[in-house]
């Protein structure tokens, strides 16, 4: 879809803060955190990942039907993790 | 909605412009970005391999009538089923009605002219020639021996046959898959002609729309299950390799949350076919539209949510089968829904038997066979006593040959005059689609009694105690084999000898029937305007009120 | 096959659609839905990790400080960097800024070059050190449990071998849209391929963003 | 002998074959019932509402019924989940052995069954089993996936390579029963098959007093236990106490290294055996080393049936 045209300010702003949530995420991994550093390391991720998804890819300004593959996506890949995760998480029961 | 029900023969004949008079060179077939040549396209290859298919399925039953190994020898044997798994699968069932009859009739229902992406269309078509030229490859160098299930380690580290170059060509194709899936799910979005809104589709889009889903979604997990075989044999990377503390189990989960779905890749097509069908057959709108519809998406959702029930005896937490079981049953409720709606369709209708009629009849009683004895396969304990036994093979066939076999067949002979501009001999193509009912019924219904009785699938040598109802099903087959070549036959023979075709020979609702048979290269003349709900066949036959579509 | 018989300007408007909106929102809903299929495609592999790293952490954090973080981050950088240069080279396409828009491309090119590079020295280095356990090389782990630190490095070069596909793949797609933009092209309503190929190399991008922690980062450094 | 006669359903065997077939039935009967209304009500429309009757009514209604979808919509639901629980109280028991049921080792490769009693008899593709005694079979693959298949118990389970799956019977009927490999497994996969025969228990316990001097798999577990010098660490006389001592671990909660905590079964036992830096008990280090390729599985059979016999049930 051609969006309005891109604010390039936004593209900067965007990349400076994605630097320096690497800059967040390698700083943590130096200190022990117990299960808490894959929990952190996770979240940075995952909101690095919604500012590329969001700004660099336009999700913000497409259409619902865009939002509504990327929702899909996300949701498939769940299925598969959730019910296969459901097998391996339970497996010693018995 | 105009609808011309006069036998056209005349007016069709002079203007030389449809599709397949567009060109007559190798070149222009090869080239083409025509959705209606890449659906003939299609039409070739895969009837070529549901032949090579069907004779690896031939030799299988000739060497099941006795209980030795009598025939050919078991490896051999094995090669066969497994030739005859994977062909049938995957290069037949998956793309048999997408492929060609979606490729072909989605852009004229939607009065496009043509899908969103032809060249990646095209490219569709020879992304799975190269993948079959793999998979024929593997089979002329010596056949790949592991079933159609790849199951891990047994593909990944002892089978010492094709397994590489097999695995190789079902990846390739699956893009064929993806891409085709991805242009249905555009072009239904994007393309549709101007009043054609969701709830004026035929469901044939509907559910060609649930089988895109399935095909973008699922094929990639197919790939990615495939791949890491691949990379187990090649580079030595053992991501289920007990030895390394891989778990095999993987290869299963990965495998069936594609296969499963894969499944209903199968079906859903199908009973679009047949929602198309018994409207048309029934002179009347089907009822609970809307129902037939959702419950499309229904099944395209369920169908990622129930893998896990391949997987009762595989070692996998038994509480992980139970949400398995349990979520197995919320697809018998769209299947239901659908089994209910078409037979209500019939009541009031105005019925008439011509060949699509019977087919379609036919996969409603299939289907509803198939799919009750889904309830058998679902229910824990007793899937426990039939899983990876004959009763397994019968269900499955029930489905995808008692299903979608005589869906796609249905579908070819209700569009032939659209697509070849000829009909078909109606007499000899009535006889065979009783002919087909009655051999599968003989094929596979003692399957499942064996099953019960405890006769494990892929078994080259059993207990002779089964040989009665192998006899009975390798009987069977040979009824349905001829049935298939009947069709196959009369078929070829009408594209020369048959009737021309009007444009609308059944008098049918639906954009398609609108243009010329066949149609010309850009579909329409003019973009067509819609203005009545799907299957409008009250204002059709009000129109000429000869009543019966004979 | 359509014949045209009058000879017309190249239109950026192929014959089946009705207008140019149709069009580039057709090209766009089709790379997100294959977009869909590589989630799917990369969620096994992020599947198969999770398994094993649950059922032996210990042995999956040993065998990551195995890898470089400093290159690793190095790397993570230098790809958001042509991240930008990509979003940047889309917006140049579209307002008709010619140089800006072949310079951002080649940009985009070198930087995703020198992420192959990166890797492969990072490849070369474990390979020396024998941590490379394909094809029958040899495996020299010291540590405490073998078989789940062979798994993480099974786990290592797939992923990341696959995620270099990727980046391959749309070195080469973006070479063929240089050579067009060299002539000419890709301007205005022509910057489609550009906006698309664009929504792919940022998605490579973000598989990359979730595969650093989860190869590099695992436990405390 | 095995009954080769021509019939329609497998011989009940085991306590759990009359409950599976009784659900079977229940399936059965329903799936007439409804593809006889189906058919029927086909074959009633097509006849009725042919288009050359031109005597019947065809004013046409809605179109839909609402109440009528959701009926068949709510209907097929309710059947179900009653199929789902019967299913799943049936498949929760026969994986679920009884206390105290006999335990029977079999090690299946391509293709042959290899099988040991107790007491240390072994045999290959004959299983014996006493009647009307609970046995259980613990099983492991030394190559590729197989499925144990009985059809007159009605118990299938699959055989996996690098983990311990298990399944139980109790038969009910003395004779000669199918024993199939079910899962394709390669060449053989159709010849990889036994038989199970049952024997009254007194016949059964001369039978395992028959063959060579036996030596059970925990007194063979503790030989090996000595050989390869386990004790100088699990031992609690061991000094200094290097490795968690293994009286009374099988089957007891072990507390893992951080917190978690993990119950003692076969499994756990194994991949400690394989994998020692897997799961580390909370208060040692990881110091052992792999005893991976050192033992075969039949060995490690023998030293998880010796741990097991360390520790009271």
């Amino acid at each position: 879809m051609p969006h309005k045209p891109a604010d390039v300010r936004v593209y900067g702003i965007v990349f400076v803060a994605l630097l320096l949530l690497l800059a967040l995420t390698v700083a943590t991994a130096e200190h022990d955190l117990g299960r808490w550093n894959f929990g952190v390391a996770a979240v940075i991720a995952a909101v690095k990942a919604f500012l590329i998804a969001l700004y660099f890819m336009h999700v913000r300004d497409s259409t619902p039907l865009i939002k509504l593959v990327v929702a899909a996506g996300l949701l498939w890949l769940c299925i598969l993790f959730s019910l296969s995760l459901a097998d391996y998480w339970t497996r010693a029961w018995l | 909605m105009p609808s011309p029900s006069t036998a056209g023969a005349v007016s069709n004949r002079t203007p030389k412009r449809d599709y397949l008079s567009a060109g007559y060179t190798v070149r222009s077939w090869l080239l083409t970005t025509d959705h209606k040549r890449i659906a003939i396209l299609y039409l070739l290859s895969i009837t070529l391999f549901f032949v090579i298919g069907g004779l690896a399925a031939t030799v299988v039953r000739l060497d099941l009538m006795t209980p030795q190994a009598d025939l050919v020898e078991t490896e051999t044997f094995n090669k066969l089923f497994t030739a005859h798994g994977v062909i049938m699968v995957f290069f037949f069932l998956i793309p048999s009605i997408p492929a060609v009859l979606g490729n072909f009739i989605v852009p004229l229902m939607l009065g496009a002219r043509d899908l969103a992406f032809p060249r990646l269309n095209l490219l569709s078509w020879y992304v799975y020639v190269l993948g079959g030229l793999f998979t024929v490859y593997a089979l002329l160098a010596g056949g790949v021996d592991t079933g159609w299930t790849f199951y891990a380690p047994y593909s990944s580290t002892y089978s010492n046959t094709y397994v590489m170059a097999t695995a190789v060509g079902i990846f390739i194709t699956g893009f064929s898959s993806i891409l085709t899936g991805l242009n249905f799910i555009v072009t239904i979005h994007k393309m549709r002609a101007p009043g054609l809104t969701w709830f004026r589709l035929p469901l044939f889009i509907w559910s060609i729309y649930a089988t895109s889903i399935i095909m973008v979604l699922g094929t990639p997990v197919l790939a990615i299950s495939l791949f890491l075989v691949g990379m187990e044999r090649l580079l030595g990377i053992g991501i289920f390799d007990p030895r390394l503390g891989g778990d095999p189990i993987l290869f299963q989960h990965l495998f069936w949350f594609y296969s499963h779905p894969a499944v209903y890749i199968m079906i859903l097509p199908s009973m679009g076919v047949v929602s198309e069908i018994i409207p048309c057959f029934c002179r009347k709108r089907p009822f609970g539209y809307s129902f037939i519809g959702f419950s499309s998406f229904a099944i395209a959702v369920f169908s990622f949510l129930v893998w896990g029930h391949h997987l009762f005896v595989s070692g996998q937490s038994i509480y992980a089968g139970m949400v398995f079981s349990i979520l197995s049953y919320l697809v018998a409720i769209p299947s239901a829904v659908k089994v209910f709606n078409w037979t209500a369709s019939l009541h009031k209708g105005s019925i008439s038997f011509e060949t699509p009629m019977l087919y379609a009849l036919g996969f409603v009683g299939l289907f509803t066979m198939g799919g009750l004895t889904g309830l058998f396969v679902a229910a824990l304990a007793v899937d426990v006593h039939v899983h990876d036994t004959y009763f397994i093979v019968a269900h499955f066939h029930y489905i995808m040959v008692g299903g979608a076999v005589m869906g796609y067949l249905g579908g070819i002979h209700f569009w032939w005059p659209k697509m070849t501009g000829r009909l078909y001999p109606e007499g000899w193509a009535r006889f065979s689609a009783i002919l087909i009912f009655v051999g599968f019924n003989l094929t596979f219904f003692p399957q499942y009694i064996l099953g019960y009785l405890g006769m494990p699938r892929r078994y080259h040598v059993y207990p002779e105690e089964f040989q009665v109802l192998n006899v009975m099903s390798s009987a069977g087959a040979s009824i349905l084999g001829l049935g298939y070549f009947f069709p196959l036959t009369y078929l070829i023979w009408s594209l020369m000898y048959g009737k021309i075709a009007s444009p609308n020979p059944w008098r049918a609702a639906g954009l398609e029937w609108q243009t010329t048979s066949p149609p010309p290269t850009d579909n329409f003349a003019e973009t067509p305007v819609v203005v009545d709900e799907a299957y409008d066949y009250q204002h059709i036959d009000g129109v000429s009120p000869a009543g019966g579509a004979t | 096959m359509r014949i045209e018989t009058a000879p017309r300007a190249p239109s950026p408007l192929a014959h089946h659609f009705d207008d140019i909106q149709q069009q580039h929102e057709a090209g766009e809903l089709g790379m997100w839905l294959f977009l869909c299929t590589e989630i799917m495609f990369f969620g096994g592999l992020f599947l198969a990790y999770t398994i094993y790293r649950t059922q032996d952490e210990a042995a999956f954090a040993a065998a990551s400080h195995e890898l470089d973080l400093f290159w690793g981050t190095v790397n993570t950088a230098v790809l958001l960097t042509s991240s930008l240069t990509m979003a940047l080279a889309a917006h140049a396409a579209e307002s008709f800024q010619r140089k800006q828009l072949l310079a951002l491309l080649a940009a985009t090119m070198v930087l995703g070059c020198v992420f192959i590079g990166i890797k492969g020295m990072e490849y070369h280095h474990k390979y020396i050190h024998g941590l490379m356990p394909l094809m029958g090389l040899p495996f020299e782990w010291h540590g405490a449990s073998s078989g789940h630190a062979e798994m993480f490095f099974d786990l290592y070069f797939l992923m990341t071998g696959v995620h270099a596909l990727h980046m391959l793949i749309g070195l080469g797609v973006l070479l063929a849209l240089l050579v067009k933009a060299n002539r000419g092209g890709l301007q205005g309503d022509f910057a489609a391929p550009v906006r698309i190929t664009g929504l792919y190399w940022h998605f490579v991008d973000i598989v990359w963003v979730f595969l650093f922690p989860l190869l590099y980062l695992i436990g405390a450094r | 002998m095995i009954d080769d006669g021509f019939r329609l359903l497998p011989e009940q065997a085991s306590t759990h074959a009359p409950r599976v077939d009784l659900l079977y039935f229940f399936l059965l009967g329903l799936a007439v019932f409804f593809t006889v209304l189906i058919a029927a009500l086909i074959i009633y429309f097509s006849i009725k509402y042919r288009s050359s009757n031109r005597r019947v009514d065809r004013t046409p209604g809605s179109g839909h019924a609402l109440v009528l979808e959701i009926a068949w919509m709510v209907i097929p639901f309710l059947i179900s989940m009653t199929i789902f629980g019967w299913g799943a109280t049936l498949y929760f028991s026969a994986f679920r052995p009884p206390a105290g049921a006999m335990e029977v080792r079999v090690v299946a490769k391509q293709w042959m069954w290899k099988f040991q009693h107790p007491n240390g008899r072994r045999e290959i593709n004959t299983l014996h089993a006493p009647l009307g005694q609970p046995v259980k079979l613990t099983m492991i693959s030394e190559d590729v996936i197989h499925s144990l298949f009985v059809p007159a118990f009605r118990v299938k389970r699959d055989v996996l390579p690098g983990s311990y799956a298990t399944c139980w019977f109790e038969a009910t009927r003395t004779g000669k029963f199918h024993l199939f490999c079910a899962e394709y497994c390669g060449t053989n996969h159709s010849r990889m098959t036994g038989c199970v025969v049952v024997m009254e228990p007194a016949e059964y316990e001369a039978w395992l007093g028959g063959g060579l001097a036996n030596e059970s798999p925990a007194v063979a577990g503790k030989r090996l236990f000595e050989e390869l010098r386990c004790a100088s660490c699990h031992m609690p006389e061991a000094d200094p106490v290097r490795g968690p001592p293994l009286q009374n671990v099988y089957g007891h909660e072990v507390i893992l290294k951080g917190g978690p905590t993990v119950t003692a079964d076969e499994n756990y036992l194994r991949e400690s055996i394989l994998r020692p830096g897997a799961k580390i008990v909370q208060g040692y280090e990881p110091i052992m080393p792999s005893f991976d390729g050192q033992v075969d599985e039949e060995q490690l059979i023998q030293l998880i049936s010796y741990i097991k016999s360390l520790a009271t049930p």
